[in-house]
């Protein structure tokens, strides 16, 4: 049963809903394979339904813990799904060049450069690599997550007396004021079963943008600037500052990395507070305390830009979902398609955890206002950048990477860690 | 001093009970051999005294020392099972060595003493061997040499022959024995239900029956003198041949009239109240012989006959088919299937029994004693 | 629901019905074309020696079958991709096995493995052995045994999780939700970070997998205990030996053999077993095993099969010599057939 | 076991509490998850498992109503209710509406919060916020309370997990892939291990030994190929390469080995002069293997039995490669897995399908468990 | 026809020989024993015949017709084995039942004939039990049960009383021989080490020694004249006397004297060329008796006695310690230890051996042959 009655909000462009309808996909099977599970699984069900009721095709979502790994076996083994739903380019780059991603076009490419904000941003995060060698468009970015984002809760810091701060330099005389009054700045846990680690390195990146220019950045994601360039290790070194100082973060130096960063933000809510701000990105409130209310008991803030660098202007990483044709037919073109409707992103905006920077969504669909705000930082960005970890091999960016923060946490000098992990990465080439 | 005392041993397993209060003296070097039928307790009996089983009730003395909560290794005793029980993955001379291993003595002496009793059982060229790799007889050597070694004050027997072949067992017996007058102190305790083994071994032989001692006494007692039917019927093989009988006339010499139709007249005192009881008459088949003169106390048609070489036994239909009488008679006496034989014994080797079982001898006995 | 149980007892029938009708099929066709029973005497000898000769291959026939299609083959594709590059179409000769020997983390987990095959074999089997050993002796035993395999029924995840709770770390003076660490802190001690502690933390992965497969070990020790004639023990007690002799000298050599296939399956296990390394530490803090390097290559950011397939390669090489050793006790058993 | 008649204390019990430590500590784990299974999602990582039985004393935080719902009172602007709202009370000792102290009042005193305002929060969670100046804004005050809480279970886990929809379904496809792949392997293996004990044929000693070698095979190596074939065999054939069949042959494939090694050292182990008797009885190999052979092995059929049903009962991987995800061929790891959010750390979700996946393989130890004791073959051979 | 022929048959293990060529004619309802010491090769040569071995060479006929390749099911044999073999989750109904359900016959006749047995065997009352609940002799009696329902030519008994305790063995022994008794024309072979069983079942009784026939004969014609030392000691017991000797004069009767010092006439012939040739003498122990007048074989101190009841064993020590002659007297005898013995036997009980151990009387006898 359809989430939203056809029609009957207008918030949504129905009038699309109607242009699918004249699709035509009766006997069709799409099968979707994607990462979410969970809660997350019930609300792309929620607007996949739109598709399959308009259209007549029968569609088929599937995840799994292992999606990384099963999709590698998939294609691999030739059984693919139609659509493919992956989080990392990473791993995009390496499916495109073994040749079994098909194309977009150029024309979805223009298409999200023009429709997507922050100018080329979006259209090059779908370019990859094909088997041929030739650059080619072919993932769709869907659903975004916003990262470099710091957590609060309004009440402890009214109470406090502490500002949210606009730079830096503030940030940093908060941290002060915080350790002075005795509280802990910072919640970090960098536990994640098997990805121990990650969070930092996303930390790490959104240093980095407002460090150094974007083109920096996307040397660096690409090693065309080493890790040990001093740019990157500089980064590491202000992060590796955070987190192994006890004063710094709650439970000491040493519960960083074997936190769960699932259970690291409830410090914020504790009475009294553990911590006052907790760094990550916008999926983070699905693991508040139940009775938190967002917007009442929590908000969060960018993680600012250096006041010291104006010419960097407010960068934004971000993080998402990229869709990639596994198995080209009708139903997987059409579903393409439908992702370029306004309705497609706002069925999910109008729920949860979804943003989105396709210019031509209705705002106002927005679920609730902290998803409204996020989306405002996500179109009022001037450089967006992918999560860099994510960009790079996953030996490096889910291997290395992680384990080098891990190893920083742990107290071994960030120089050192930046020549591991580059040393990880020339074995791979 | 090594002898072993019980006074009212019961045991019981749960509610079962197994033993029901058994009495005996048994003296420093005795030579004592339990018998009964399969079940009757020789080995529950057997176990509790070295220790295997808690007697339930009752005293159990060994060398005058009360022994009821003293382990199994510190009563002095030693055993070889049934079933040889050696650790089959040590080799003989490991073996035997092994409690003193574990007693920590000297490897000298340990050598010593190992070397010894091997010597005594001929095992000296199997010493490095495993148990698998060596016949039952001389598996059965092992298991005395490990008894042997602990130099033990009491030596228990738990049927050690009963899984050899017949050559063996008869050699290993001899063993045995000679084993015994090699250790005069030893009380030795041996449980079977070979006669040939308890007649030949014992000092004093102790019957069982379900868990009741039914008589105690040296072999040709109770061979000579059953107390009663059970021991009678036990004692001897083939078993002594026992028929429904009648007294016709009490008195000391007894007139019966057997089953068989003749009457026979028994030199054992019956008092005058028997006269006209129920009892059974009793013959061993080794005591029959061809009647030579009109002078008989059997007679029927030979059913069967089993040739054994030097003796034969034959199996005579004296009226009753269900109760045929076994006679053992020379080999060489020509006795041919279907014919009538005649049959008699000495009058001193016949045996009456009232209608519980008792043997009169006992009675008169026990009449001369009071 | 109903039409649900309905079609999944008729999947399962006729499943379980076609291997059974296969075999049964067979032997009464083997039956048809040699018959035995109602023919004469020469030419019934004879069929029944044509039976002979094809009846084997019936029996193995399926078994076979699948473990070609099943092992075999993937074993050859394996040993093909092991010489090939990341994406399995560029012959690369023995660069894979070149990369292994210097690859640092490669070295650390085999270091790791030797750690986990020395310890997690002989632990199971001995803390089985003990357990089985114990739990003969009371009339509870069958309770026990069945909380010590309990474990063996929880899946990989589920047991990470368990496992979790025990180990988790918590600042110091907080409320600790690890249990050891509970404790720890409870007598005044400092909590400690167990899994990325180095060195040690290769113990307390080992004790999740102890704790699994102990299980496994005492159900089959504990039948092969008791096959010991009670003979033996009574001797030896009358000889003296205290349990723990008896344990030690009597018991533990007469059941070796048994003992000898616990520990191979359970070595077999550990180099196979990746999952707790995968969902504890994902071989981060110097954890890692071949197992878990060999998904990781395979699968991780997109895999590289040729390196995969190397690291597998190793695996089965590392257990030859625990395979030639089965396969000569396996032998020695049938020589006697 | 050998009878020993010490008598201290030690020797009497010393077996008993040497057992029940191993089972406590084998237990405890177990414990934890079956406890932290019916607790509270936030509580699991709030405290430790092991203080949920006892009462908690515990502050927290809430909000009060905003200002439209205060009414003016005596010429003040008040709002009362209780802190709990509808939902279950607590007794709270004190109360504070600064988080550095939240536990500055007494429960039913009356708190100073400047500007004339004040607040009462009584010891049953009722509270009276005054104030001369009407409320504005609306986020509500917050305050904090310091309550002692009665140990707290919930079955809600229980209800998320089993009331999920399509989880019956997932769980007869479970049964539905278990059965068939621990039955199959069975059959397949004991035959195989039958000839490979009791036949002679040509080529017995290197199948022996190709088998043993075959355990070792890692079973993620082999899934990229199989899974090749399988496609290919279903395009051949025109017919999905994912099916129910598909995936009992490969978890026949899988545990093979293993069944083979297992089995076939149990039956070479039977007494042969039973083989021989029947042989000479008149039965073939199959009448053998069927009519003494099976029964005569059920105690290690069983073993073997069991720990297959374990491990694909407990199976994720290979259920997702070689079974399709769809409602009618989904298993039932995989459903709970999918309850798992994206990001995973749902551990109410974790340890709650623990426990649910662990019943069924209980049910089958224990009612093979049975057939492990010994003496099947008692009575057939001499001294059984 | 159920004759069972054997020409030259050999039997080895890869390199082992264990049969060195085999010649017997079994004759249709002969009982025949095989007896030999413990791994001579007797269960060899019944799995031979049985089927359940392959021969290496040489030709097995059953019947007149030659059988080298059928498989045992099809040779009309049924076999009990030493150890039961009884298929231990089968009732005895269903084991006795199990070959003919195999041969898929009718139920009625299934039941006719499996009721039969058990009335034979007396185990009706038992058919719905399992092996287990029942003693080692009712197992034994089914496994004879399973061979009789299959109505076999041949049957095949390998030791089937070794594991029973003495009062059974006999008990079954008996029945065993009337269960041939209601088989006339079933042929019996039966490996056994006990000479008794050997000595009361057999027709004939072949004695093997280490995978060679030593000789063929009735149970009396190996007793008496024993062909060989082998056999001479094999049969009978307590074993044959035998005494180192030396040919005095050679001829009919011949005249030797023994180690014990003593010279006996004996009326076998000897030829010749045997003057003063070193042979083995030999009597049996019950053939001696204590000599009454001045003419005694034997004079020596008595070592050891062993008292059975009815009989005794006397070792007697006739200057050889190592050699002690055993002589079986009447249990009544008085005889004491220590006391110097002179023993007598019959000129007719008294055996020569060659040096190659071969009996004189069998030379005598082959030299009438030829
Ligand atoms: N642990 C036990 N629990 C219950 N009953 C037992 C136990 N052990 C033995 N019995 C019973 O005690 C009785 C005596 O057994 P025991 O072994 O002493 O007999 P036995 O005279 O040695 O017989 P056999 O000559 O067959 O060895 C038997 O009826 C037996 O069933
Ligand atoms: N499969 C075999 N491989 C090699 N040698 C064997 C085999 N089976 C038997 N033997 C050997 O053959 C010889 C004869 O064995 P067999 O079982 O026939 O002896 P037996 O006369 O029956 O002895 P027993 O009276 O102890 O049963 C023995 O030396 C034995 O070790
Ligand atoms: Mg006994
Ligand atoms: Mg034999």
């Amino acid at each position: 049963e359809l989430k939203f009655k056809p029609g009957e909000d207008s918030k949504f462009h129905w009038a699309n809903y109607d242009d699918l309808k004249k699709v035509d996909l009766k006997g069709e099977t799409l099968t979707i394979f994607g990462p979410w599970r969970g809660e997350d699984e019930t609300l792309v069900r929620s607007v996949l339904d739109y598709f399959q009721e308009a259209t007549g095709a029968e569609v088929k979502y599937s995840s799994s813990e292992n999606y990384e790994q099963q999709i590698v076996i998939d294609t691999q083994a030739g059984s693919p799904p139609n659509i493919a739903v992956l989080p990392q380019p990473g791993l995009i780059q390496d499916l495109a060049s073994k040749g079994v991603l098909t194309p977009l076009g150029d024309d979805v490419a223009a298409w999200i450069k023009e429709n997507y904000a922050a100018g080329d941003s979006w259209a090059k995060l779908g370019t990859y690599t094909g088997k041929d060698g030739k650059q080619g468009f072919y993932a769709f970015p869907y659903k975004i997550d916003v990262k470099g984002l710091v957590w609060y809760s309004p009440d402890n810091f009214e109470e406090a007396g502490y500002k949210v701060p606009k730079t830096q330099e503030e940030l940093a005389d908060l941290e002060k004021k915080i350790i002075a009054d005795g509280g802990k700045p910072w919640c970090i846990g960098l536990g994640s079963g098997g990805a121990t680690g990650w969070p930092a390195t996303d930390w790490v990146e959104d240093i980095m943008l407002r460090t150094q220019p974007p083109e920096v950045y996307d040397k660096w994601t690409k090693n065309e600037i080493p890790f040990t360039d001093p740019a990157v290790v500089n980064a590491l070194d202000i992060f590796g500052k955070i987190a192994t100082d006890d004063k710094m973060v709650d439970g000491g130096a040493k519960a960083v990395a074997a936190t769960d960063f699932r259970d690291s933000p409830k410090g914020l809510f504790t009475v009294p507070p553990k911590c006052y701000m907790h760094h990550q990105a916008s999926f983070i409130p699905s693991f508040f305390p139940e009775n938190v209310k967002l917007g009442q008991d929590a908000d969060f803030f960018p993680y600012p830009p250096y006041a010291s660098k104006p010419e960097l202007g407010t960068p934004l990483e971000v993080a998402g979902t990229l869709v990639m044709i596994t198995k080209d037919s009708k139903a997987s073109r059409e579903f393409i398609k439908f992702l370029q409707m306004p309705l497609a992103h706002e069925l999910w905006m109008a729920q949860k955890s979804f943003v989105t920077p396709f210019k031509a969504a209705n705002k106002d669909a927005y679920g609730s206002d902290a998803l409204k705000k996020q989306g405002e930082i996500l179109v009022g960005a001037t450089t967006v950048r992918f999560d860099g970890s994510d960009l790079m091999p996953g030996k490096v960016g889910a291997g290395s990477f992680w384990t080098g923060m891990i190893d920083l946490v742990g107290g071994k000098s960030a120089q050192d860690v930046a020549a591991d992990i580059q040393k990880s990465w020339d074995a791979i080439k | 001093m090594a002898d072993v005392t019980l006074n009212q041993v019961k045991k019981s397993y749960g509610n079962l009970n197994i033993l029901h209060g058994i009495d005996l003296d048994i003296k420093s070097g005795e030579f004592i051999v339990f018998v009964g039928p399969s079940g009757c307790g020789k080995s529950t009996l057997l176990r509790s005294i070295a220790g295997l089983e808690e007697i339930t009730s009752g005293e159990l003395k060994i060398g005058g020392e009360l022994v009821n909560d003293v382990p199994p290794s510190k009563r002095g005793i030693a055993m070889v099972f049934q079933s040889y029980a050696l650790y089959p993955h040590m080799t003989v001379y490991d073996n035997m060595a092994f409690s003193m291993k574990i007693g920590k003595e000297s490897k000298a002496e340990i050598d010593k003493r190992v070397r010894q009793a091997a010597e005594i059982l001929q095992l000296t060229k199997y010493l490095d061997r495993l148990p698998k790799a060596m016949s039952g007889g001389q598996r059965q050597r092992v298991a005395i040499g490990r008894a042997i070694v602990r130099n033990p004050k009491v030596f228990l027997f738990d049927e050690p022959l009963s899984n050899l072949d017949a050559a063996l067992r008869v050699a290993t017996r001899i063993e045995i024995a000679k084993l015994k007058e090699s250790m005069p102190n030893t009380t030795m305790i041996y449980v079977t239900h070979d006669q040939v083994e308890a007649m030949t071994l014992a000092d004093r032989i102790v019957v069982l029956k379900e868990g009741v001692v039914e008589q105690v006494g040296t072999p040709m007692e109770l061979y000579k003198r059953p107390g009663n039917l059970f021991v009678a019927q036990f004692i001897g093989s083939p078993a002594m041949n026992i028929l429904p009988a009648k007294i016709d006339k009490a008195g000391n010499p007894t007139v019966v009239s057997h089953v068989g139709g003749r009457k026979a007249t028994v030199p054992i005192a019956t008092p005058a109240s028997a006269n006209g009881a129920a009892v059974s008459f009793g013959v061993r088949p080794e005591d029959l012989a061809i009647a030579t003169g009109t002078d008989f106390l059997f007679e029927g048609k030979v059913d069967y006959i089993e040739q054994l070489g030097e003796v034969q036994l034959v199996y005579v239909d004296i009226g009753r088919a269900d109760l045929p009488l076994v006679a053992k008679l020379p080999g060489n006496v020509e006795v041919k299937r279907g014919e009538t034989l005649r049959l008699n014994a000495g009058a001193g080797d016949l045996h009456i029994f009232d209608a519980d079982g008792h043997s009169f001898t006992l009675h008169r006995e026990e009449a001369k004693a009071a | 629901m109903a039409a649900q149980i309905f079609s999944a007892i008729f999947v399962i029938i006729i499943g379980v019905g076609g291997c059974v009708a296969y075999f049964w099929g067979a032997n009464k066709l083997l039956d048809l074309v040699f018959p035995s029973r109602g023919v004469s005497g020469s030419a019934a000898v004879d069929n029944l020696r044509r039976q002979g000769l094809v009846r084997p291959w019936l029996f193995v026939g399926p078994a076979m079958i699948i473990l070609t299609i099943y092992l075999i083959y993937p074993v050859i594709e394996t040993l093909r991709l092991s010489f090939l590059d990341r994406g399995g179409e560029h012959f690369v000769g023995l660069a894979n096995y070149q990369w292994a020997l210097g690859d640092h983390d490669f070295r650390n987990s085999i270091f790791n493995n030797i750690l986990w095959l020395a310890v997690v074999p002989a632990a199971c089997t001995f803390l089985g052995l003990i357990i089985a050993v114990l739990t003969d002796k009371i009339w509870w035993g069958t309770i026990a045994k069945s909380l010590i395999f309990l474990p063996l029924a929880i899946s990989f995840v589920g047991a990470s999780v368990i496992w979790k709770f025990i180990y988790e770390y918590r600042g110091e003076g907080q409320v600790q939700i690890g249990l050891l660490n509970a404790i720890i802190q409870y007598f005044g001690g400092q909590p400690q970070v167990w899994i990325s502690l180095p060195f040690w933390n290769n113990f307390f992965l080992m004790i999740i997998l102890i704790w699994i497969q102990t299980g496994f070990a005492m159900v089959i020790l504990s039948s092969a205990l008791r096959g010991i004639p009670e003979e033996t023990l009574e001797a030896a007690v009358i000889d003296g030996a205290n349990p723990f002799q008896i344990f030690w000298k009597i018991m533990v050599p007469q059941i070796w053999g048994t003992i000898a296939v616990v520990w191979t399956t359970i070595t077999i296990l550990v180099l196979k077993v990746f999952d707790i390394v995968l969902t504890m530490t994902n071989g981060q803090w110097n954890s890692q095993v071949l197992a878990n390097l060999m998904f990781d290559w395979m699968f991780r950011g997109g895999g590289d099969f040729g390196r995969g397939a190397t690291i597998a390669i190793i695996i089965m090489i590392a257990v030859i010599p625990i395979m030639v050793w089965n396969i000569r006790q396996a032998n020695k058993e049938t020589g006697g057939h | 076991m050998a009878a020993s008649t010490g008598k201290s204390f030690v020797n009497r019990f010393g077996v008993h509490i040497a057992v029940l430590i191993f089972v406590v500590i084998w237990t405890i784990p177990t414990l934890g998850i079956l406890v932290s299974s019916l607790r509270d999602k936030d509580q699991i990582i709030a405290s430790g498992w092991w203080n949920s039985f006892s009462s908690s004393s515990q502050t927290e935080a809430g909000r009060l109503p905003p200002a439209s719902a205060q009414t003016q009172k005596d010429g003040k602007y008040v709002i009362e209710g209780n802190v709990f709202g509808d939902g279950a009370k607590r007794a709270i000792s004190a109360f504070g509406t600064k988080a550095a102290a939240p536990t500055q009042y007494k429960a039913g005193t009356a708190a100073d919060l400047g500007d004339g305002v004040s607040l009462q929060v009584n010891g049953d969670g009722s509270f009276v916020l005054a104030s001369p100046k009407a409320f504005e804004g609306d986020r509500g005050q917050r305050v904090y309370y310091a309550s002692s809480a009665p140990p707290k279970f919930t079955t809600d886990n229980y209800d998320a997990v089993l009331f999920s929809e399509g989880i019956g379904r997932s769980f007869m496809n479970s049964l539905t892939v278990t059965i068939p792949s621990t039955i199959i392997p069975i059959l397949i293996a004991a035959f195989a291990a039958y000839a490979l004990a009791w036949m002679r044929f040509p080529g017995r000693a290197l199948l022996i030994a190709v088998i043993i070698g075959l355990l070792v095979v890692p079973l993620q190596m082999s899934l990229i190929p199989l899974l090749k074939l399988y496609n290919g065999v279903g395009t051949f054939f025109g017919v999905p390469s994912k099916t129910y069949l598909g995936i009992w042959l490969a978890h026949t494939g899988f545990g093979l080995p293993f069944a083979i090694y297992l089995l076939r050292s149990y039956i070479a182990g039977l007494p042969r002069e039973i083989m021989e008797s029947a042989r000479i009885d008149g039965a073939s190999d199959f009448e053998i293997f069927v009519k003494i052979v099976l029964p005569l092995s059920f105690p290690v059929l069983a073993s073997f039995a069991i720990f297959q049903f374990l491990w694909v009962w407990n199976d994720l991987l290979v259920a997702m490669v070689f079974l399709g995800t769809a409602p009618d061929q989904i298993v039932l790891t995989a459903k709970l897995n999918a309850l798992l959010g994206s990001r995973g750390g749902n551990w109410e979700i974790l340890t709650t399908s623990a426990f649910i996946t662990i019943i069924v393989p209980l049910i089958v130890f224990f009612s093979l468990q049975r057939y492990f004791v010994r003496g099947l073959l008692a009575g057939s051979v001499k001294g059984g």
